[in-house]
C-alpha cells in the first residue's frame, strides 16, 4: 500500500517519539514514566512501518511494547510510589549526564548537515520483495552463523 | 471518482493493498459496526445459551425472548453514574480502558473475512494480531494500578502474568501453523492472514488436519491459551468474582466498564479469528474437496441464505405462539419484526451477485460464532482453576507441547 | 481496626522503597464468597496466606437474650432463624431439649415424621452448600440444579407447614400438623426424582479434574486437629471419625433406622465434597426406611397448656446438617427459660478457619470457606 | 471416675449429680484449671463441646460458668460447673482445648468474665466500642436503644 501523507505522519510520530521520551524523564511518578516510555517505542514502531519494516515494527511491538514494558510496568507498580515522590527527581550527576546530552546532539546535529552529502538520495527504494522475506533469507541464509 | 470507488470491487485483492482508502474506511466502519453488534447479541447469546444450560430461561422480560435486554442494558451502562475513587490515579484510570478496547478493536484491521474482504493484508498479519493484543495487558494492568485498591491490583497481577505466560505457548503454536505455509514448491510461508488461508487452499487441507494429529495439538494448545488470553473460564482468575469481587474493573462503572465489556468480547471474537484463520481454513467452506464440483459450490453457497430463511421460520412460529393477549401485542410485532429482518436477511443472500460475494464472510462468521459457543460451553462447565495451577498448565503442559509440535511439525515438513 | 489486626503481627517498621511484600486485605463483609457477613481479614504474602482474622457478629440479634424473655413456646420459632438453611434441624433440637427438661417424650408418630422432615432438611441444607460451595469454585451451572431440586424438598415442607424456610415444623411435645393428604406418596416421588439428579451432580464435579485439583490437599485437617477445635458434622466425619450423634447417641427415632456414616481419608475439601455427597444418600435412605412405616396414633405428648418445666438444666445435642447443634437450658420453674444457650456447629466449625488456609492461596481460602458450610445466621446469633 | 476424681481432689468437688440422665459436677472454682486437664488426659474427654456461663445476680458469686465436655472413647458427656464472682478471672481453657478460644470470647463478650491465660481476649460478637454485657440479667435492654437513637439521631427514643 503506497504510503499516504507520508511527511505530516513523519514528523507526527516523530514528536510523539521524542516527547514522550522526554515525559519519560521528567515525569515523577514511575507509572507514568513508563507508559510514556511505551508510547515512546510504540512511535518508533510505527515509524519503522514507515520504512517498510513491518517485521521490526512487530516485533518491536511484541518485544519491547507487549513484553518487557509490561514487565516493567509490573515491578513499578509494586513498589511504593508515594516515597518515589518524594524523592529528588535528579540527582547530582546531572551535570555530568547534561554534558553527554549535549555532546549527543551536537554529534547528530553534525551527521545530520554532514550527511547530506553522504547520503545523496534520501528517498527509499520500495524492496521489490516482501521485506519480511527478506529478512528471513538474511538470518537464516548468510548470517546463520552469528545467529 | 467512480471509477476509483469501483476499482476495489473489480479488484482481486483487499482495499488496503489495492490502495483504495474509501473501501477501507468503509470496511472499518463496517467491522466497526459489525463488532457492536456481535458484542451486543453475544450478550444476549451468552446468557441465553448459558441459562438453557442451567434449566432456566434467561432474560424474558426487555422484549420478546429478552431480545431489547443488552439494550436496555447497556442504556443502563451509559446513564448510571460514573465513579473515580478518590485516591485513584485520573489520567491512567481514565485511560485504561481506552488501551483495552483500542487493542481489541485494532486487531480487525487485518482479519481476513474473505480473500478481498479485510481492510489490509499485510505481511506480517499474524505477527500484528498477537503485537497488538498482547497490548490489550497494558491496559488491564493500568487499570489495576489506577484504582489503587488490593482487588483490583491483585487481578492486574494475575492478568498479566497469566496473559504474559500464555502468550507464549500461543505463539509457539502459531508459529507451527506458519510453518505449515511453507509446504509448496518454493519454500517460502507467509505470516499473512490471507495468504494462511490461501495456503491452507493450495494444500486442499485445514490445518487443523494437517500432519494429523500434530495440526489438532497445535489447535488444541491455541485453543486453550486463547481462552487464557481472554481471561474467560475457567481461567478467569483476574475476574474471579467469588475471590476478588471483579478483578481490575471492580472499581470502575458504567461507561468505562461497558469499555472493558465491550473489549472483553472483542478480544474473544479476535482471538477466535485468528483460530479459524490459522486451522479452521478461514472463509472456506466446509468439505471443499470431498463435496467439491459446480453443484456443490452452488448448494454450499445457498446455505447462508437458507439458514437465515430457517431463522426467519422460527422467529415467526414463536410469533404464533405469543399470548393473544392486546398486551403482548407490541411484543409480538417486534419479534414478528425481527423475524421479517431476518427473512429479508435470507432472501437477499440468495441472490447471486450478493451471494457469491458474501458466503465467504457468512462462513468465517459460522466458525467464529462455532468458537464462541465453545466459550459459553466452558463457562457453564468448568470449575475455575487455582493460580499456580493455572501457571502449571501453561508452563509445564502447554510450553512443552507447543515446542514438540513445532519441532515435529517442522520434521514433518521436511520428511513429507 | 489495629486492635482486630494486632495480633497479625503487621510490620510496624518503616515501609523502605521495595517493601510491600505483605499485604493486608478485607475480605468481606460485602464480599461474593463470604456467604453473607462474615469479614474475614487476610494478611498476604503475594497471594499465601499467612493469618487469617475472622469478624463477625455482624448478623447477632442476641437470640439468646431474646429466650429470656419469651415463654418455651414463644421462643421456638426463633431457633429457625439461626440456621436458616436447616430450619428443621434447629426446631428438632429445641423440641427435644425442652422435652427433656419437662420429662415427656414425643409420641412415635411425631418422632417418624420429625425424622423424614429433618432428613428432608439436611438434603436441602447440603444441596445449597453444594451449589454456592461449587459456585465458589467457579462452576456456575450446579448452583441452578441444585436449587432446582431443592425446591421440591421446599415445597414438601410448604405443603405440610405453610412455610418454606422458616418452617417452625415442630412444637414441643410432638408435631402440630397431622401430614397432608399424599405426603407419603410425594415423599417417594421425591426420592425417586432426586436419586438421579444426585449421580447428575457427581457427573458435573466429582471427576471433574479442574474440581478435583482445586479441592484435593486443599484445607486439610486432620482428625486430632479437628476435635482439639471443637469441629463437628461432616467436616469432622471427612477427617475419618466415624462420629454421628444419630448413631451414637441417638434421638428423635434415629435408633430404628439402618444407615451408614459415611467417612473420608484425608480430611480435605474433596473429602468434604464425597462426604457431604454420600450423607445426602444417606438420608434418602433414611427417609425410604422412614417414609414406608410411620406408625399410627397421636402425633403430640400430653403437656401441659402452661410450660413451667422443673428447676434444672439440660443439654441436649442433635446432629445438624453442618454438625453438632446443642442447646443447653436453665429452667428456674417459671414460664420462660432462665438461659437458654445455643451451641452453633457454625460458629465452632469457623474457627478452623485460620488453622485450615494459612501457608494456602487466597483462591484456597474461597473453597475452605465454602467447605465449612457456614450459615451467618447461626454464627452470629 | 467421679470416686477417682474425688479421690484426687478431695472436698473440690462439691457435686455429682445425674439429673434427668445428664451428668455434671459442681467444683470449686479453685480446682479449676487443673481439674479440666485431668478430665482431658485421664478420663479421656478430648472434646470440649461448649464453654457458657449463667448469671445468677442474687448469689454471693454471681458467674456460673459450665464447661460441657465429650468424651470420644466412652460416648460420654459431662458438665463441669464452677462459680466465680463479679470480676473475679476464670482461667483459660485454650491451652488445653484450642476450640475453647472463641467460646471463651463469646462468654466475656456476653457475661464480662474475665479468662486469664487467653490469647485473645476480645468482644467477638458485638462491636468493640459495645457497653455492657448483655446477658448478665441486669443489662437494661432499652437504655441501650434510647442512648443510642438521642446521640445519633438527636430524638427521644419512641420505646
Amino acid at each position: 500500500m503506497a504510503p499516504v501523507a507520508t511527511t505530516f505522519f513523519f514528523y507526527f510520530l516523530s514528536a510523539l517519539t521524542v516527547l514522550s521520551g522526554v515525559l519519560v524523564i521528567t515525569r515523577k511518578n514511575p507509572v507514568h514514566s513508563a507508559l510514556a516510555l511505551i508510547m515512546s517505542l510504540l512511535g518508533q514502531a510505527a515509524l519503522y512501518l514507515m520504512l517498510y519494516a513491518p517485521f521490526v515494527a512487530g516485533v518491536q511491538i511484541i518485544l519491547y511494547a507487549g513484553g518487557i514494558m509490561v514487565l516493567f510496568l509490573f515491578v513499578i507498580m509494586l513498589v511504593n510510589i508515594e516515597k518515589s515522590l518524594k524523592e529528588d527527581q535528579f540527582n547530582k550527576q546531572w551535570l555530568v549526564g547534561m554534558a553527554a546530552a549535549v555532546a549527543l546532539g551536537a554529534l547528530f546535529v553534525f551527521v545530520y548537515i554532514k550527511g547530506k552529502g553522504l547520503f545523496p538520495d534520501r528517498t527509499i527504494q520500495m524492496p521489490e520483495q516482501s521485506n519480511t522475506q527478506q529478512v528471513a533469507v538474511l538470518l537464516y541464509g548468510n548470517y546463520m552463523f552469528a545467529l | 471518482m467512480l471509477d476509483y470507488i469501483t476499482s476495489y470491487l473489480k479488484s482481486d485483492t483487499t482495499p488496503g493493498s489495492a490502495g483504495n482508502l474509501f473501501w477501507a474506511f468503509v470496511y472499518i466502519v463496517l467491522i466497526f459496526l459489525g463488532l457492536s453488534v456481535a458484542v451486543i447479541a453475544m450478550n444476549w447469546l451468552e446468557r441465553k445459551i448459558l441459562a438453557h444450560m442451567q434449566v432456566r430461561l434467561g432474560p424474558m422480560r426487555v422484549g420478546p425472548h429478552g431480545l431489547l435486554q443488552p439494550i436496555a442494558d447497556a442504556l443502563k451502562l451509559l446513564i448510571k453514574e460514573d465513579i473515580m475513587p478518590a485516591e485513584a490515579d485520573p489520567f491512567v484510570f481514565w485511560i485504561a480502558p481506552l488501551v483495552v478496547v483500542i487493542t481489541a478493536f485494532t486487531v480487525f484491521i487485518v482479519v481476513p473475512f474473505g480473500p478481498t474482504h479485510a481492510v489490509t493484508d499485510m505481511n506480517i498479519g499474524v505477527l500484528f494480531m498477537l503485537g497488538v493484543s498482547s497490548l490489550s495487558v497494558l491496559g488491564v494492568v493500568m487499570a489495576g494500578w489506577a484504582s489503587n485498591s488490593h482487588y483490583p491490583l491483585m487481578g492486574a497481577l494475575r492478568s498479566s502474568a497469566q496473559m504474559v505466560s500464555y502468550e507464549i505457548a500461543m505463539g509457539l503454536a502459531v508459529v507451527s501453523a506458519v510453518l505449515m505455509t511453507s509446504l509448496n514448491k518454493e519454500g517460502t510461508g507467509t505470516l499473512s492472514m490471507i495468504g494462511i488461508v490461501q495456503a491452507q487452499q493450495a494444500q486442499h487441507v485445514w490445518f487443523v488436519f494437517k500432519f494429523f494429529p500434530l495440526g489438532l495439538i497445535a489447535f488444541f494448545i491455541f485453543a486453550v491459551a486463547m481462552v487464557a488470553e481472554t481471561n474467560r473460564a475457567p481461567f478467569d482468575l483476574p475476574e474471579a468474582e467469588s475471590e476478588l469481587t471483579a478483578g481490575f474493573h471492580t472499581e470502575y462503572s458504567g461507561f468505562r466498564w461497558s469499555l472493558f465489556f465491550l473489549a472483553e468480547y472483542s478480544a474473544m471474537i479476535a482471538v477466535s479469528s485468528i483460530a479459524v484463520t490459522l486451522w479452521l481454513g478461514g472463509w472456506m467452506r466446509p468439505f471443499p474437496n470431498a463435496l467439491g464440483g459446480e453443484t456443490w459450490d452452488l448448494v454450499f453457497s445457498l446455505i447462508p441464505g437458507l439458514i437465515f430463511l430457517f431463522l426467519g421460520a422460527i422467529t415467526f412460529y414463536s410469533t404464533s405462539r405469543m399470548p393473544k393477549h392486546p398486551y403482548f401485542r407490541v411484543q409480538t410485532l417486534g419479534l414478528g419484526g425481527f423475524g421479517a429482518v431476518l427473512a429479508l436477511i435470507g432472501l437477499l443472500l440468495l441472490i447471486p451477485p450478493v451471494r457469491d460475494r458474501v458466503q465467504d464472510i457468512f462462513w468465517f462468521c459460522a466458525k467464529v460464532a462455532f468458537s464462541m459457543y465453545m466459550y459459553i460451553w466452558y463457562r457453564g462447565t468448568f470449575p475455575r482453576y487455582r493460580f499456580d495451577q493455572l501457571m502449571k498448565v501453561g508452563w509445564k503442559v502447554l510450553l512443552p507441547m507447543g515446542i514438540g509440535v513445532l519441532i515435529l511439525t517442522a520434521i514433518a515438513g521436511v520428511l513429507f | 481496626m489495629t486492635d482486630r489486626t494486632s495480633h497479625l503481627e503487621l510490620d510496624q517498621h518503616e515501609k523502605t522503597f521495595l517493601d510491600s511484600n505483605e499485604l493486608i486485605i478485607n475480605m468481606g463483609p460485602q464480599h461474593p464468597a463470604t456467604h453473607g457477613v462474615l469479614r474475614v481479614i487476610l494478611k498476604l504474602d503475594g497471594e499465601k496466606v499467612l493469618g487469617t482474622e475472622c469478624v463477625i457478629g455482624y448478623l447477632h440479634r442476641g437470640v439468646e437474650k431474646i429466650a429470656e424473655h419469651r415463654t418455651y413456646t414463644m421462643f421456638n420459632p426463633y431457633v429457625d432463624r439461626m440456621d436458616y438453611v436447616a430450619a428443621v434441624s434447629n426446631g428438632l433440637g429445641y423440641c427435644e431439649a425442652v422435652e427433656k427438661l419437662l420429662n415427656v417424650e414425643a409420641p412415635p408418630r411425631a418422632r417418624y415424621i420429625r425424622v423424614i422432615l429433618t432428613e428432608l432438611n439436611r438434603i436441602a441444607s447440603h444441596m445449597l452448600w453444594l451449589g454456592t460451595h461449587a459456585l465458589d469454585i467457579g462452576a456456575i451451572t450446579p448452583l441452578f440444579y441444585t436449587f432446582r431440586d431443592r425446591e421440591e424438598i421446599l415445597k414438601i415442607f410448604e405443603k405440610y407447614c405453610g412455610a418454606r424456610l422458616t418452617t417452625h415444623a415442630f412444637r414441643i411435645g410432638g408435631c402440630v400438623y397431622e401430614t397432608y393428604e399424599g405426603f407419603e406418596r410425594e415423599v417417594k416421588k421425591f426420592l425417586d426424582f432426586v436419586t438421579p439428579k444426585i449421580d447428575e451432580y457427581e457427573e458435573l464435579l466429582t471427576t471433574n479434574r479442574i474440581w478435583v485439583e482445586r479441592t484435593k490437599h486443599v484445607g486439610k485437617i486432620s482428625a486430632r486437629e479437628c476435635i482439639a477445635l471443637g469441629v463437628t458434622g461432616p467436616v469432622l466425619r471427612a477427617s475419618g471419625v466415624k462420629w454421628d450423634l444419630r448413631k451414637a447417641q441417638p434421638y428423635a427415632a434415629y435408633a430404628d433406622f439402618d444407615f451408614e456414616i459415611p467417612v473420608g481419608q484425608n480430611g480435605d475439601t474433596y473429602d468434604r465434597y464425597l462426604v457431604r455427597m454420600q450423607e445426602m444418600r444417606q438420608s434418602l435412605r433414611i427417609i425410604e426406611q422412614g417414609i414406608g412405616k410411620i406408625p399410627d396414633g397421636p402425633i403430640m405428648a400430653k403437656i401441659p397448656k402452661v410450660m413451667k418445666p422443673p428447676v434444672g438444666e439440660i443439654y441436649h445435642s442433635i446432629e445438624a446438617p453442618k454438625g453438632e447443634l446443642g442447646y443447653f437450658i436453665v429452667s428456674d420453674g417459671s414460664t420462660q427459660p432462665y438461659r437458654v444457650r445455643v451451641r452453633p456447629p457454625s460458629f465452632v466449625n469457623l474457627q478452623a478457619l485460620d488453622m485450615m488456609v494459612r501457608g494456602a492461596l487466597v483462591a484456597d481460602v474461597i473453597a475452605v470457606i465454602g467447605t465449612l458450610d457456614i450459615v451467618l445466621g447461626e454464627v452470629d446469633r | 471416675m467421679i470416686s477417682r476424681l474425688r479421690a484426687q481432689h478431695g472436698s473440690g468437688i462439691r457435686e455429682a449429680v445425674t439429673y434427668l440422665g445428664q451428668k455434671y459436677i459442681v467444683a470449686d472454682s479453685s480446682l479449676m484449671p487443673e481439674l479440666l486437664q485431668v478430665l482431658r488426659d485421664q478420663e479421656e474427654f478430648d472434646y470440649c463441646v461448649d464453654i457458657t456461663a449463667v448469671h445468677y445476680p442474687d448469689r454471693e458469686k454471681q458467674f456460673e460458668v459450665i464447661w460441657i465436655l465429650y468424651s470420644f472413647p466412652h460416648n460420654e458427656r459431662i458438665r463441669v460447673k464452677a462459680s466465680y464472682a463479679d470480676g473475679e478471672a476464670v482461667p483459660s481453657a485454650v491451652p488445653i482445648w484450642p476450640a475453647a478460644n472463641w467460646l471463651e470470647r463469646e462468654v466475656y463478650d456476653m457475661f464480662g468474665t474475665r479468662f486469664e491465660g487467653h490469647p485473645d481476649l476480645k468482644r467477638i460478637l458485638l462491636p468493640d466500642g459495645w457497653k455492657g454485657h448483655p446477658l448478665r440479667k441486669d443489662y437494661g435492654i432499652i437504655q441501650q436503644d434510647q442512648e443510642w437513637v438521642q446521640i445519633n439521631l438527636g430524638i427521644e427514643s419512641g420505646q
